[in-house]
């Protein structure tokens, strides 16, 4: 039997990371080894040859690899514009590194997979995942630092600031956020197959609780809660709101068509941008006092202006919130946004000593608590899918009305999921909200929910792993290569086509035609259709019980 | 044997725009029994079951169950009562297991909430214990052997998909079983098996069988009674070999112009 | 009947629905005023200057009629395919530039154009929007009707991305500089600014026989000095609407095509065994509510005066929801619908609020569908076989 | 030579292989009959003849000339129409669009009128509901609809899905009184008919359709006396 060269799994691997280590280079060149070499592992053939093939394989990956991230430390990051990783970016030590771990890391996955018995290969996998996930944020630090002994591994932030270091650890980070997201989000369109287009809204509705009750923001209010409810205790909160927001919403549109609810929810994503933008300044009166007032108050139309006259009107009303007319409710702050949101204390509650607490810019803990989180969610949406209402979901994606035959309450099951599915993003809002510290209207736009829906497209529908696999691929992208990529080109034009060139206007107009990150919607748009074509059940899709059988 | 009425139809009319695709029919269900139940192709028999099954809202009439009206129950709620159906083209989760087919069949007898979900008390691991060894029984029963459990439905063989909707209808132990022509597309070595195994059923679960059926032979062979609609009437009833001999069933099924032929 | 005249239950139960009614209504007072809905100013203020309703009644109606040119391309394509475009709204977004640039460089990327200018530019944006429609319908979508509705309707976000990302890209050529490459052509699109996502002005259609406008003193029993002006871009806008919808409901019922559509849409089955060319005929409607996005467009330009990339979703909301109120697939429906949906705009923006007219739009989405799910003149769509 | 001719047409539904098989001929002038039980196929042998459905293996021959690879629309314009099962007439169109519909690939407005006038010929009551939408008539009268609606195609060959489906007895005998009438007027026919004993009164030939494959056939009236036709298809009937 003829075996082809390269499969395409292993052509992809190969060639999206090369890709990758060419626009980050020096230590990012490891990390992207890393990755090729479990791709390429874990689509090896189950058995020795297949552990030497990819062990053979893995090592040209690794070099390849180590190639491009060669060429981007001695070329592409001299051009102007691409930000070095560390000064001494020209070290030949990551490369070498490179070559080594990556060819390592693809004979590891290629035996784990090659074990015959199905519990314990997935034991094997998930320690070797779990052994990556600790390792990986000690791999991205300060560079030289990392490498220079166990300073940085002991005080991971000396010297490392935040735009140029541990470019990886706060993408993956905020990969996780989305991830958690769109493990929501699968729950919802995955499992029980309704299109949910406004998914950003609960994001926004559990970041929002997170800012208004664990920041100053609230102890500013003229209310009688002048405290900061602390993360821990309003993570729930923002999870119960989500999933309020999710009822209130899904009660009365569930009973309806698929595709008007894919509208619906659409417009309700536009609607909370537009609620946080303009819910700054509070004032609820009691409504039949305010009726009553504004009819028939004696203030004179014509002689007042416009807003001495609304005062005059609400003279004799009965005020509920936000009376103070100089100083009305702040409740989302406005286009200026909440800011600080507290991070997580450990402790520092009912007596208990505070035993720790989390910095904004100090990576590694957060790097873990989002870990546990997503593990945690994992676990507990697996866990879901294989009980009866997981079964109840999934039935009714494929055959509503056989469901609906077998006694599956169709509303009801659907509610279920929508506000589950609401509660994760909420869940994932708050952390968000804590993590970043500030929010503002215009970071819950609608390319979240597409960014989000990618990823669950991207890695398979219904699938866990698929989708977490999706929000890192998508992520990826869009923090890093897009980025890069921009940098690069900018960099390249500047220094090969413009060198010559006075004319600033040109360079703009041909940067902002170049700007790749400029095309992140349509990228994620095309991925979109193009799956849609070519394999709408995604990368990794949901396992039928046949293929578990054939593996 | 002391007859117990566990279905009655009470003048179920259901009526589309204007068309009348059932008028008026009658129907009475005896318990532990199979009942046929014939009529060309538009007849008006899935309609019927579909009104019985709360699919759709008689237009007018009742579905009385074990003494209570069902009648414009939700499809579940009926369901729950006690009525399980199969479907003329099959209509399975194509992307299920074959387990997890009989498993949603069996929905309404299971508690699991989402905590518990998550937390897996011992009364549900219990719970989703029994539930499985049930389920496989039952593909057993069917015929589809344990080893088909896993395979996902839409893998399966065409007569096995068939069996397979029987298990899932079957699994909410429900006191009365709504074939809807369980036997169309096999040959007659299939459907001679699948007629042993609506006959079996009844034997061994004790289950009352309302049978939609085109084929004269598969009817004729194991219905206790028999009933024909035809353009939404019904228009004859009684034992099978009766019901073969009546002039009014032979016109709607062979025509007039067949029968002065053949005469 | 005694019984029921003693016991107090029945009684409690007969207002439950009255007091819930009630209980809402309030809620809905106490929460919708920090949203403008204070009923008590609104009447005043409508009371105080009734002139203002009357202009806003005229800016309501204008609107309609763009809003029902944009609907009519979502009714048609949910008719026959039983689906949301949802790459509608940036199609007439792009067309918008399109009218943008074909006028500019009509008049030389001046400020002020004549009537003419306009309605030339409804020949490039309607086949563009045609062309674009027709080529998303043929590349993106039809090879995936087959399969689960939802694969076709993240296609169609998908595709709506895409456009939506060319359509602010489009802006980024404002910033080719005047003198390199030295080619006059290019002066014109100087009009797309040097911001990609900022709004791009229109040229102002003022030419109006021999002013800015028709005063019309229809109030003189209100007010003698209120004078209404009747601009040319209104009555562009309203002819252009009404003509439109009844070429289309012509088109519909009397040609061959038309009638083939509709055959399609009823049972696209029974259509092709009638020797109906099933995919050339969706395709055709795509083409066909591609180009009322085009016309849509130019309305929009000429009687707003700018554009930007991000108008889609407002007004791709605003049509959809003017669609299900009105019965999706229905034309009439969609124009009723649209003239709803464009008075409670115009009126919100002027006695509500401004800020939260897309979320009283929305709210009247969640309404209609929560008590009419077939829309006004909607059918019920269940007895299709 | 006959008219239509299929040669070991293979078709599937997904992975289900619907037929396996199947060789059948008409020729100029014939009224065929297929009969068979419900899912034996009969259907699926009309949609893969009109192009609906595309056979994986297989050809199908008008005249000679290949009508695999045609789409739907190009198998009507060479002349073949039918009157599908279930009638599927346009029901929010009125009668007469309904029969304009099925001259949508003709062009002579002469021609069409004067078929159209042939059509209300045999349907009269189809004349009297002219402006009459489709959805609003009884199943008789949408059966008539549906089969003057595939006549306004001028079809060489015409199918006919289950004419007798869902109809009362007299209608059942007022639509073959028809078929005998076009039979008659040289009309050629493929009928598609689980009513067995009917079909095979009116037809010349006929092929028995089991779980996709042609078990039996040749001339109607051997059929109709065939025992293990009489057996499966005719009720059974003890003569």
């Amino acid at each position: 039997m003829k075996q082809k060269l390269l499969n395409n799994t292993e052509a992809i691997a190969i060639g999206f990371m090369a890709v990758l280590a060419l626009v980050t280079g020096g230590w990012n060149t490891i990390v992207c080894a890393v990755i090729a070499g479990l791709l390429i592992g874990l689509s090896a053939n189950q058995n020795r040859d297949g552990i030497i093939r990819a062990g053979v394989l893995g090592a040209i990956a690794s070099i390849i690899t180590a190639i491009m991230g060669y060429i981007f430390n001695s070329w592409v990051s001299t051009l102007p514009g691409v930000d070095n990783q560390a000064p001494d970016h020209l070290t030949a030590y990551p490369l070498i590194l490179a070559v080594v771990i990556g060819t390592i890391t693809s004979l590891v996955v290629a035996w784990i997979h090659s074990i015959h018995e199905e519990a314990r290969r997935k034991q094997a996998f998930l320690i070797f995942m779990v052994v990556c996930a600790v390792i990986f944020p000690f791999f991205d630090q300060c560079p030289t630092l990392a490498w220079n002994g166990p300073i940085s591994i002991a005080n991971p932030t000396v010297g490392c600031t935040t735009s140029k270091a541990l470019l990886w650890v706060n993408a993956v980070i905020v990969t996780m956020i989305f991830a958690l997201q769109a493990l929501g989000l699968n729950i919802v369109a995955g499992y029980a197959g309704l299109l949910d287009l406004g998914y950003v809204a609960f994001f926004a509705i559990g970041a929002y609780t997170m800012g208004f009750l664990n920041s100053d923001h609230l102890v500013a209010q003229d209310t009688f809660l002048k405290t900061q409810f602390g993360f821990w205790l309003v993570v729930w909160g923002s999870a119960a709101a989500a999933a309020f927001f999710g009822l209130l919403l899904g009660a009365p549109t569930l009973p309806l068509r698929g595709d008007y609810l894919a509208i619906v929810t659409l417009g309700f994503g536009e609607i909370i941008p537009i609620a946080a933008k303009n819910l700054a300044e509070v004032r609820i009166f009691e409504p039949i006092s305010l009726f009553i007032n504004q009819l028939f108050s004696k203030a004179d139309a014509q002689s007042l202006d416009r807003m001495q006259n609304a005062e005059a009107f609400l003279k004799n009303t009965l005020c509920l919130v936000g009376c103070d007319p100089t100083r009305p409710f702040d409740f989302t702050a406005g286009t200026k946004g909440i800011s600080p949101i507290s991070p997580p204390v450990f402790g520092n509650i009912l007596g208990i000593p505070k035993i720790y607490a989390f910095v904004n810019g100090d990576y590694i803990p957060w790097y873990f608590l989002a870990l546990v989180l997503l593990a945690g969610s994992a676990f507990f949406i697996f866990r879901l899918r294989d009980s009866r209402v997981g079964r109840a979901w999934v039935s009714m994606r494929e055959d509503e009305l056989a469901a609906n035959a077998m006694g599956i309450d169709i509303v009801h099951t659907k509610l279920l999921a929508f506000i589950i599915g609401a509660m994760f993003s909420g869940f994932a809002g708050a952390f968000y909200a804590s993590y970043v510290s500030f929010i503002e209207p215009g970071s819950f736009a609608f390319d979240i929910s597409v960014t989000v829906l990618a990823m669950v497209i991207l890695g398979g529908t219904g699938n866990i792993t698929g989708v977490i696999l999706g929000a890192f691929i998508t992520r990826v992208v869009d923090l890093v290569v897009l980025e890069r990529l921009k940098q690069l080109i900018n960099g390249i034009t500047e220094k090969v086509f413009f060198s010559g060139i006075d004319n600033p206007a040109l360079v703009q107009f041909v940067q902002s035609i170049a700007d790749a990150t400029a095309y992140k919607v349509m990228l994620f748009g095309l991925i979109l259709v193009v799956m849609m074509k070519v394999r709408p059940q995604g990368l990794i899709p949901a396992e039928t019980a046949a293929q578990k059988r054939k593996a | 044997m002391a007859q117990e009425v566990l279905l009655e139809a009470k003048g179920v009319t259901k009526r589309f725009g204007g068309l009348t695709a059932v008028n008026k029919v009658d129907f009475v269900i005896y318990k532990g029994m199979i009942a046929g139940l014939i009529g060309p192709n538009g007849a008006g028999k899935t309609t019927f079951f579909n009104n019985m099954t709360g699919l759709y809202t008689p237009t007018e009439g009742d579905f009385i169950f074990n003494g209570k009206p069902i009648t414009g129950l939700k499809p579940h709620i009926i369901q729950d009562r006690g009525i399980s159906r199969t479907f003329q083209n099959i209509r399975l989760f194509g992307q299920l297991s074959a387990l997890e087919n009989v498993l949603v069949g069996m929905h309404t007898r299971l508690n699991g909430t989402v905590f518990e979900a998550f937390f897996r008390p011992k009364r549900v691991i219990h719970e989703e214990k029994r539930a499985r060894e049930k389920a496989l029984d039952l593909l057993d029963f069917v015929g589809l052997g344990r080893d088909s459990a896993e395979m996902a439905a839409r893998n399966l063989p065409y007569g096995f998909q068939r069996r397979l909707e029987i298990a899932r209808a079957l699994a909410s132990d429900p006191k009365l079983l709504l074939l809807d022509e369980p036997t169309a597309g096999m040959n007659p070595q299939e459907k001679k098996e699948l007629t042993e195994l609506v006959d079996h059923l009844r034997k061994e679960l004790g289950v009352t069988v309302l049978l939609i059926e085109h084929d004269m032979k598969v009817v004729m062979g194991i219905s206790d009674r028999v009933s024909v609609l035809d353009h939404g009437e019904k228009i004859a009833e009684g034992l099978p070999k009766v019901v073969q001999a009546n002039p009014k069933v032979i016109e709607a099924y062979l025509g007039t112009g067949a029968a002065a032929e053949g005469a | 009947m005694e019984r029921a005249l003693n016991s107090p239950v029945p009684l409690s139960k007969r207002f439950w629905p009255v007091f819930r009614t009630i209980a809402i209504v309030y809620v809905i007072l106490l929460l919708g005023q920090q949203a403008g809905l204070e009923p008590g100013r609104i009447v005043r203020e409508m009371t105080d200057n009734p002139v203002i309703i009357v202009q806003q009644l005229i800016v309501g109606l204008a609107n309609a009629a763009i809003i029902t040119i944009v609907a009519l391309g979502y009714t048609m394509v949910y008719g026959i395919v039983e689906s949301i475009n949802f790459a509608h709204s940036s199609v007439f977004m792009l067309t918008t530039f399109v009218a943008l640039l074909t006028m500019s460089w009509l008049v030389n990327a001046e400020t002020k154009a004549p009537l003419w200018v306009a309605i030339v530019a409804f020949i490039p944006a309607m086949a563009a929007g045609g062309l674009i429609n027709g080529l998303v319908e043929r590349y993106a979508y039809r090879s995936l009707r087959k399969n689960a509705k939802i694969v076709g309707l993240i296609a169609g976000l998908g595709m709506d991305f895409v456009l939506q990302n060319i359509g602010l890209q489009i802006g980024a050529f404002g910033k080719l500089p005047n003198a390199y490459p030295n080619v006059e052509g290019i002066k014109f699109l100087k009009i797309l600014g040097n911001q990609n996502a900022s709004p791009k002005s229109f040229p102002a259609v003022n030419e109006f026989f021999s002013g800015p406008g028709i005063p019309v003193n229809v109030l003189e029993f209100i007010d003698p000095h209120a004078t209404l002006r009747i601009t040319p871009a209104d009555l562009l806008v309203i002819i252009t609407a009404v003509v439109l919808v009844f070429a289309l409901n012509w088109f519909v019922k009397n040609t061959r095509s038309g009638k083939a559509m509709r055959a399609v849409a009823q049972n696209p089955a029974a259509a092709s065994m009638m020797g109906i060319d099933v995919d050339r005929i969706i395709n055709l409607t795509y083409v066909i509510g591609g180009a009322l996005a085009g016309a849509a467009a130019v309305m929009f330009g000429v009687y707003n005066g700018t554009t930007s990339s991000s108008i889609g979703a407002t007004t791709g909301l605003n049509s959809f929801t003017a669609a299900v109120l009105g019965g999706v697939g229905n034309i009439q429906g969609a124009a009723l619908g649209a003239v709803f949906i464009g008075l409670l705009s115009s009126l919100s923006d002027q006695f509500i609020s401004s800020r939260w007219t897309n979320a009283w739009v929305f709210m009247t989405l969640v309404l209609v569908m929560l008590i009419k799910p077939t829309g006004i003149l909607g059918t019920e769509g269940g007895e299709k076989a | 030579m006959a008219i239509l001719e299929l040669k070991n047409v293979h078709t599937y539904y997904g992975n289900i292989h619907a037929l396996k098989g199947i060789n059948l001929t008409v020729e100029e002038g014939e009224v065929v009959t297929l009969i068979g039980s419900n899912g034996a196929g009969k259907t699926t042998t009309l949609r893969t003849i009109q192009g609906l459905l595309k056979p994986r293996e297989g050809s199908i021959k008008l005249n000679g000339e290949e009508l695999t690879k045609l789409p739907p629309h190009d198998v009507v314009k060479r002349g073949v129409s039918q009157s599908p099962e279930g009638r599927l007439v346009f029901p929010r169109m009125s009668v007469k669009e309904n029969l304009e519909m099925g001259a949508f690939q003709r062009n002579d407005k002469d021609g069409i009128a004067a078929d159209m006038e042939k059509v209300f010929g045999l349907f009269p009551r189809m004349k009297e509901r002219i402006n009459q939408r489709a959805g609003t008539l009884s199943g008789g009268e949408q059966q008539m609809l549906a089969m003057g609606r595939a006549l306004m195609a001028k079809p060489r060959v015409l199918l006919l899905d289950e004419p007798s489906m869902g109809l009362a007895p007299i209608l059942v005998d007022l639509i073959f009184d028809i078929i005998r009438e076009l039979h008659h007027q040289k009309t050629t026919i493929l009928l598609v008919e689980q009513n067995a004993r009917i079909a095979l009164s009116v037809a010349d030939r006929g092929y028995v359709l089991e779980t996709g494959e042609i078990v039996l056939s040749g001339n109607a009236k051997d059929l109709a006396h065939n025992p293990e036709v009489e057996a499966a298809y005719l009720g059974g009937k003890a003569h």
